[in-house]
């Protein structure tokens, strides 16, 4: 058990250097990847992709605002006025300071307090962008696990076929049909019982991880197992067994590679809908704990100090929630329209 | 036809029998029978002797016989926090869930289909970029945020619509369903709470409807169609439209279920005394058999939807009405 | 006299798919009672069949006669519902994959769409070495990259593209490079299925002589699957037309075209529209098709046939050898009767 | 250009003229058809030959105004019993479609629409041009049914399109051709999509319903027999341009233009080719897409008698002497 805390507990750093590097080479191939490899750049730049993207305002807008907010939220550390998780920065002294433009506000102490303090007065800012890590952290993790997941298991079913098929996509309908908020309920109120509230909050953010990949996976694999299956049909699988080539050979070097462009798009869905559920878990208090707050339980906080007007409390990580899901979903919209994959029929 | 609804209603009873199991085993992990019963203080020889009376400690298998037996005569447990039987507590709070998800699906029937087919007919026309546009935003806003977006706006500034609560109420069949569709209070609790539940849903729909509309409206019989020489309108509500409306039943039952589970949110933000509502304090409270009692509840209302739907797909699809195949 | 034996023997094979899914979607209601209806596609009914070294042994037939499923039993890639596939006196059909393996590289396959048979997330360079590096672990990259490029240069493509990708080609070219993925391990056998019905008049021609030169210059032996008897004229040694899952008629070319025997074999040659000829002295088929999923009693084309009579409804014929040397199925021509 | 004499029976039913359908994208404008003409007279068999992406179906699409978009015709008159249907307007040409023109697809199985029945396919098409009862335009469909040879039509009536054959379908989608009495049908690859023994039944239907009822037919195949076994006239289309146009005949047995010539070289049936060994007559390299269509003819880098002067000029139709076809090659006198 203390072993399974331990490697659970490193999720969060490792997601956060991952992504930290992926954002890393993602500038450093768009600054010098022409330099560093020029045929592949070559090919990458004169893709389909690139070329309908330059031509696509809303796409590049979406990019860009997408690009800023990691960016912000990874190197929160650095950037962020106060730091939220010290204790130190409590101060209930300050609670509810208003913006620092509007009348009560803390103009003289900027950066700190400029979009005012949370009811626990800590800088709303910060907190933000440190709870936006924590949805983005969830939100990928969420979707690296659904995705190993979905994609394992669509194409077992897949490629097997018959009464396994059968068994498995029977399971991913009725957990669909579900939605993905109730049985995320569910696996948590299971892993609450599981682990002990403490412990629970503890890990919130590996269990969160969980429980939404667990909840998740159903589209995966059902987009997975329809490419399969149509992939399947394909003389160039019949070609490669008429070669010889072994079963699991066929199913993971022919017929994967070319089932990916859908979960690719499918993906960048998914991201926005497993920060969704983990706001929507979060607000209604089974997410993230107060002292570690991601978007959807500061929002939760604000929500009973809406009536009393400290309105910004709820609006300003509820305006970011929704610029970063929106900024997401645009990117998917885009990818969907360029690639244009036979996704399954279902949203 | 009538293979295929036995073959359907067949099918039911397998997903409710899974739903059943996965309840069952719920109960088994989360939640502890003899802590419903007795409460936390109690010595160990109660406990143990409460187990054996109990049948917790017969085989796996009996127990679950036991539990899909009592469940099929309605009887789901009783509730630790509200010390009644669970299936009569989701029956008292069952019409005030089922009027929000029907007037949001009404809502998003009567809107998702003009919008969709519209924006597919004319998709370079400013109105469907702006459907679009705005559907892509509604996907993006969590619901709860709408919800707290439209309190703030009509209830605090603008002070129109009430932020909580169901209003005044109707009894009906001697009080076993009270309804807020008749008074004019009622009416008006009720406009934000389905806004805000049609706010999630409606832009999938829009969607759905116009990507298979403009599927279709590139198929050979739509174009042969034209060279028949039809009215558009006969064109696009006969030939297009019918087609259309196949795999938008399908994907819609299935959707349509999901409102179900968006209530929670919904009914959080406005204090709406409904299943949500109830699910959510049940969580919070651990009352585990609550819990399990609506996932059956739930589940099956999933089930007679998605097969209400299968029903009705058979009707509109001939290869299913004359042949009896999908 | 010199009996050369078959290089491949295609032995009574009968290949039915279960199409009726699970228990469920068998349910059927006839006179108000509930049964289960099993739905089976009888793809091929007891076919058998030689391929003699070195020939050209075209299969013929139209949609559904089960040309395809015949190519697909002799490589391998179907289960037999009953019979053997036999290579060289050696029976394969029922071996395990790796067993299979030294006739994988016997017996080689070329597709119908070449726009779907290759992989499209590989370069051709990828397509072609990959049955290379499975079947010869002993060759070395330089040997293996020498082979990739002598067979594109055989089939007419230039070796320097080897490393771009299939949407990049034609879909003659692609044709060719499905070719050259059969000929890397240097097959004795092609089973082709229909290999160049996707593609166009001009195009078509390139292929076809193609395939004669190689068959010429590498002594191939090819199973040749086409619905188009004018292909079939130019390329076949031997014919055989099949209809709804039957052999009908198995001759040498020359017998077929001259004097066919078979009521089927003749409507389909009088139906070939030739050039020029006018619309007259056509055979007139008529009748309702029957789908190989109820297929109808006794012979498969008695409710087509222009000569059935009594026993056509009721028994099936079995392939008889004429003088000629022509093997026929039908009730018709072995009472004399045409 | 156009005659000043009014409509007789003698004017042509059908006369395109200098036809050019473009497809604009966002980078280019792509030409799928240039300057094509072509007359057709009433009761006239016309064939419209070319392998794929020649530009024959947009055009045969392009005189019922039915090309998908972007595609537009850009340049061109299309003369219909003397009127220009060109600048005609959707609702101008509505009445025609089904009505005077009727169109045969390719593929039966994609023609008739999967929820409606047969009955209720023939039945509207009657209706949106004829002023009928319900019950008049029943019994007018069951009688073209008839005419079609299919087997106790009543019935057949109130069928979906599933539950009839590939063959049946394309019999059911000539009837509802027949309908209105056309004085025009254009065919695209009726019989492409069907097997042999079915295509031969569909072209003798088609052909002994031309013959009756004296309709103009355009034939639009890649298959140069079934042309020359159905129709009067034929051209022969490449890369958005008719190369040659002549008598059926003619056109088949003496081929002016190298392109025609080559297609007809490299049919199976016919015994040209290398003599003694058994190769077939080829025609080098593959027909050039739409996006870079060589300067010249477009034929050039494929034929093997090209001058200096193919590869600079767009040749035009001319006469050839002793034919009497037209083709559009520099070399034809």
């Amino acid at each position: 058990m203390e072993t399974l805390f331990f490697i659970l507990s490193w999720t969060q750093p490792t997601i956060n250097a991952l992504a930290i590097a992926a954002l890393s080479l993602f500038f450093l191939w768009m600054l010098g990847g022409r330099f560093l490899m020029p045929a592949a750049w070559g090919r990458f730049a004169d893709s389909h992709l690139v070329y309908s993207f330059r031509r696509d305002a809303v796409a590049k807008g979406s990019l860009g605002i997408l690009l800023v907010l990691l960016v912000a939220s990874f190197a929160c550390p650095w950037i962020a006025p106060t730091n939220p998780y010290d204790p130190a920065s409590l101060d209930l002294m300050m609670a509810q300071t208003p913006p620092a433009w509007m009348e009560g506000g803390e103009p003289d102490q900027l950066p700190a307090f400029v979009l005012g303090a949370d009811d626990q007065g800590r800088d709303l800012l910060s907190t933000m962008l440190y709870g936006m890590r924590v949805s983005l952290v969830i939100g990928i993790g969420a979707v690296l696990l659904q995705a190993v997941l979905g994609i394992a298991i669509g194409l077992t079913a897949g490629y097997l076929g018959k009464r396994v098929e059968m068994l498995l996509m029977r399971l991913a309908d009725v957990q669909l049909s579900f939605s993905t908020l109730l049985v995320a309920i569910f696996i948590g109120a299971m892993f609450r019982t599981a682990f002990g509230v403490a412990s629970y909050e503890r890990l919130a953010v590996p269990i969160l991880i969980c429980i939404i990949g667990l909840a998740e996976w159903p589209q995966y694999a059902r987009t997975v197992r329809a490419s399969v299956l149509a992939e399947k049909k394909k003389e160039y699988v019949e070609a490669a067994r008429v070669v010889g080539l072994p079963a699991w050979r066929i199913m993971l070097r022919h017929i994967l590679p070319n089932t990916l462009s859908p979960v690719l798009v499918i993906s960048t869905v998914q991201v926005a809908n497993a920060m969704m559920t983990e706001a929507g878990l979060s607000f209604l208090g089974f997410g993230m704990p107060v002292t570690q707050p991601s978007l959807g339980s500061l929002i939760n906080t604000g929500f009973e100090y809406l009536l009393s007007g400290s309105w910004w409390i709820t609006i300003f990580p509820g305006a970011l929630l929704v610029v970063l899901i929106l900024s997401i979903n645009l990117l998917g919209d885009f990818c969907r329209d360029v690639m244009n994959p036979r996704l399954y029929k279902g949203m | 036809m009538i293979a295929f609804l036995i073959r359907r209603l067949l099918q039911a009873c397998i997903v409710m029998g899974v739903i059943s199991l996965i309840g069952f085993s719920l109960r088994h992990t989360v939640g502890d029978p003899v802590r419903e019963m007795y409460g936390m203080s109690v010595s160990a020889e109660v406990r143990a002797e409460a187990r054996e009376r109990l049948g917790l400690n017969d085989p796996i298998i009996v127990q679950y016989f036991r539990f899909l037996k009592n469940a099929v005569q309605g009887d789901l447990g009783n509730s630790l926090f509200y010390q009644k039987p669970a299936l009569e507590v989701i029956l008292s709070k069952a019409p005030a869930t089922l009027e929000l998800v029907f007037t949001s699906a009404l809502l998003i029937t009567l809107l998702s289909v003009p919008c969709g087919i519209y924006s597919a007919i004319h998709p370079r026309r400013l109105l469907s970029r702006i459907i679009l546009g705005v559907s892509t935003v509604g996907v993006s806003v969590p619901v709860f945020f709408t919800a707290l977006m439209c309190i703030s706006l009509f209830s605090i500034t603008l002070g129109w619509l009430p932020s909580f609560g169901r209003g005044e109420l109707t009894p009906l069949f001697g009080g076993a369903w009270e309804t807020g569709f008749l008074t004019w209070s009622g009416i008006k609790h009720l406009i934000m709470p389905s806004f805000a539940l049609t706010s999630i849903m409606l832009p999938l729909f829009i969607r759905l409807v116009r990507a298979e509309m403009m599927e279709v409206l590139q198929m050979d019989y739509v174009k042969y169609a034209r060279a028949k020489g039809l009215s558009e309108r006969r064109i696009y509500w006969v030939h297009a439209f019918r087609n259309t409306l196949l795999p938008v039943i399908t994907v819609g039952g299935v959707q349509l279920g999901i409102l179900i589970a968006f209530t929670i949110l919904t009914e959080t933000v406005f204090n709406w005394k409904g299943l949500g509502g109830m699910f959510k304090e049940a969580v919070d409270r651990g009352d585990t058999s609550l819990l399990v009692a609506y996932m059956v509840v739930v589940g099956a209302l999933f089930v007679v939807v998605n097969t209400v739907v299968d029903v009705i797909y058979g009707m509109v699809n001939p290869m299913v009405r004359v042949v009896g195949r999908k | 006299m010199i009996m050369s034996t078959a290089l491949v023997s295609i032995r009574n094979v009968v290949k039915h798919f279960d199409i009726s899914g699970g228990l469920l979607e068998q349910l059927r209601f006839s006179g108000g009672r509930p049964t289960l209806k099993r739905t089976v596609v009888h793809a091929l009914n007891d076919v058998s069949l030689d391929v003699q070294q070195g020939e050209t042994l075209a299969v013929v037939g139209e949609s559904g006669c089960g040309k395809s499923t015949l190519a697909r039993a002799v490589v391998c890639l179907h289960q037999l519902s009953s019979g053997e596939i036999h290579y060289r006196d050696q029976r394969i059909d029922h071996l395990p994959p790796a067993r299979l393996l030294p006739f994988r590289t016997k017996l080689q396959m070329i597709f119908q769409d070449p726009y779907a048979s290759l992989n499209p997330r590989m370069t051709v360079q990828r397509i072609l070495e990959e049955p290379l590096r499975l079947h010869h672990r002993a060759m070395t990259p330089a040997q293996i990259a020498e082979r990739v490029a002598a067979v594109m240069e055989q089939v007419g493509v230039r070796a320097s593209w080897a490393r771009q990708y299939p949407h990049e080609f034609s879909g003659g070219q692609r044709q060719r490079i499905s070719i050259a993925r059969a000929l890397i391990v240097d097959p004795e056998c092609i089973v082709a299925d229909e290999p160049i019905s996707a593609l166009d008049v001009s195009i078509q021609a390139q292929i076809l002589n193609l395939m004669m030169d190689l068959q010429e210059s590498r002594a191939l032996t090819y199973l040749f699957i086409s619905h188009d008897l004018n292909v079939v004229r130019r390329i076949a040694t031997r014919v055989a037309v099949m209809y709804l899952g039957s052999l009908c008629e198995l001759a040498t070319a020359r017998q077929l075209f001259e004097s066919p025997r078979h009521p089927y074999t003749q409507a389909l040659l009088s139906a070939i529209p030739a050039l020029g000829r006018g619309r007259r002295g056509r055979i007139r088929l008529s009748g309702e098709l029957s789908t190989p999923i109820d297929l109808p009693r006794g012979c498969v084309f008695h409710p087509r046939c222009p000569h059935a009579y009594e026993p056509c409804r009721v028994d099936t014929p079995a392939p008889q050898t004429l003088d000629t040397g022509t093997v026929v199925a039908c009730h018709a021509v072995r009472d004399g009767r045409i | 250009m156009t005659s000043m004499t009014p409509p007789s029976a003698a004017a042509p039913l059908l006369e395109v003229q200098h036809l050019e359908v473009s497809f604009p994208t966002k980078t280019k404008t792509l030409v799928a058809v240039r300057d094509v003409s072509f007359t057709l007279h009433r009761g006239e068999r016309l064939g419209l030959v070319g392998e794929s992406g020649a530009g024959k179906s947009i055009t045969g699409f392009s005189i019922l105004k039915l090309i998908s978009r972007p595609g537009r015709i850009s340049n061109g008159s299309i003369l219909f019993e003397g009127r220009d249907l060109v600048p005609l307007s959707e609702q101008e040409m509505r009445p025609l479609r089904g009505d005077r023109i009727s169109m045969i697809f390719q593929d039966p199985m994609m023609t008739l629409n999967p929820v409606l029945t047969i009955g209720t396919q023939m039945i509207e098409t009657l209706l949106a041009h004829r002023r009928l009862s319900r019950r008049e335009a029943r019994d007018q469909a069951i009688e073209t049914l008839r005419a079609v040879h299919i087997p106790s039509p009543e019935k057949r009536m109130d069928q979906y399109p599933h539950q009839f054959s590939g063959g049946m379908r394309q019999r059911i989608v000539i009837a509802i051709a027949l309908l209105t009495r056309p004085s025009l049908i254009i065919a695209d690859e009726p019989t492409t999509a069907l097997d042999v023994t079915i295509q031969a039944e569909i072209l003798d239907l088609l052909l002994e319903l031309a013959e009756h009822e004296g309709m103009g037919l355009l034939l639009i195949t890649h298959d140069l027999a079934v042309v020359s076994q159905v129709t009067d006239r034929v051209a022969v289309m490449y890369a958005g341009r008719i190369v040659e146009i002549g008598p059926t005949e003619q056109v088949v047995h003496a081929p002016q233009h190298p392109y025609t010539q080559g297609l007809l070289a490299a049919l199976p049936q016919t015994h040209a080719g290398e003599p003694g060994t058994g190769r077939l007559a080829q025609i080098h390299g593959i027909m050039p897409s739409l996006y870079n269509t060589p300067p010249g003819c477009a034929f050039h880098p494929r034929c093997p008698v090209r001058i200096h002067a193919c590869s600079e000029t767009v040749p035009a139709l001319r006469p050839c002497s002793q034919t009497g076809t037209l083709a559009a090659c520099h070399l034809v006198e």
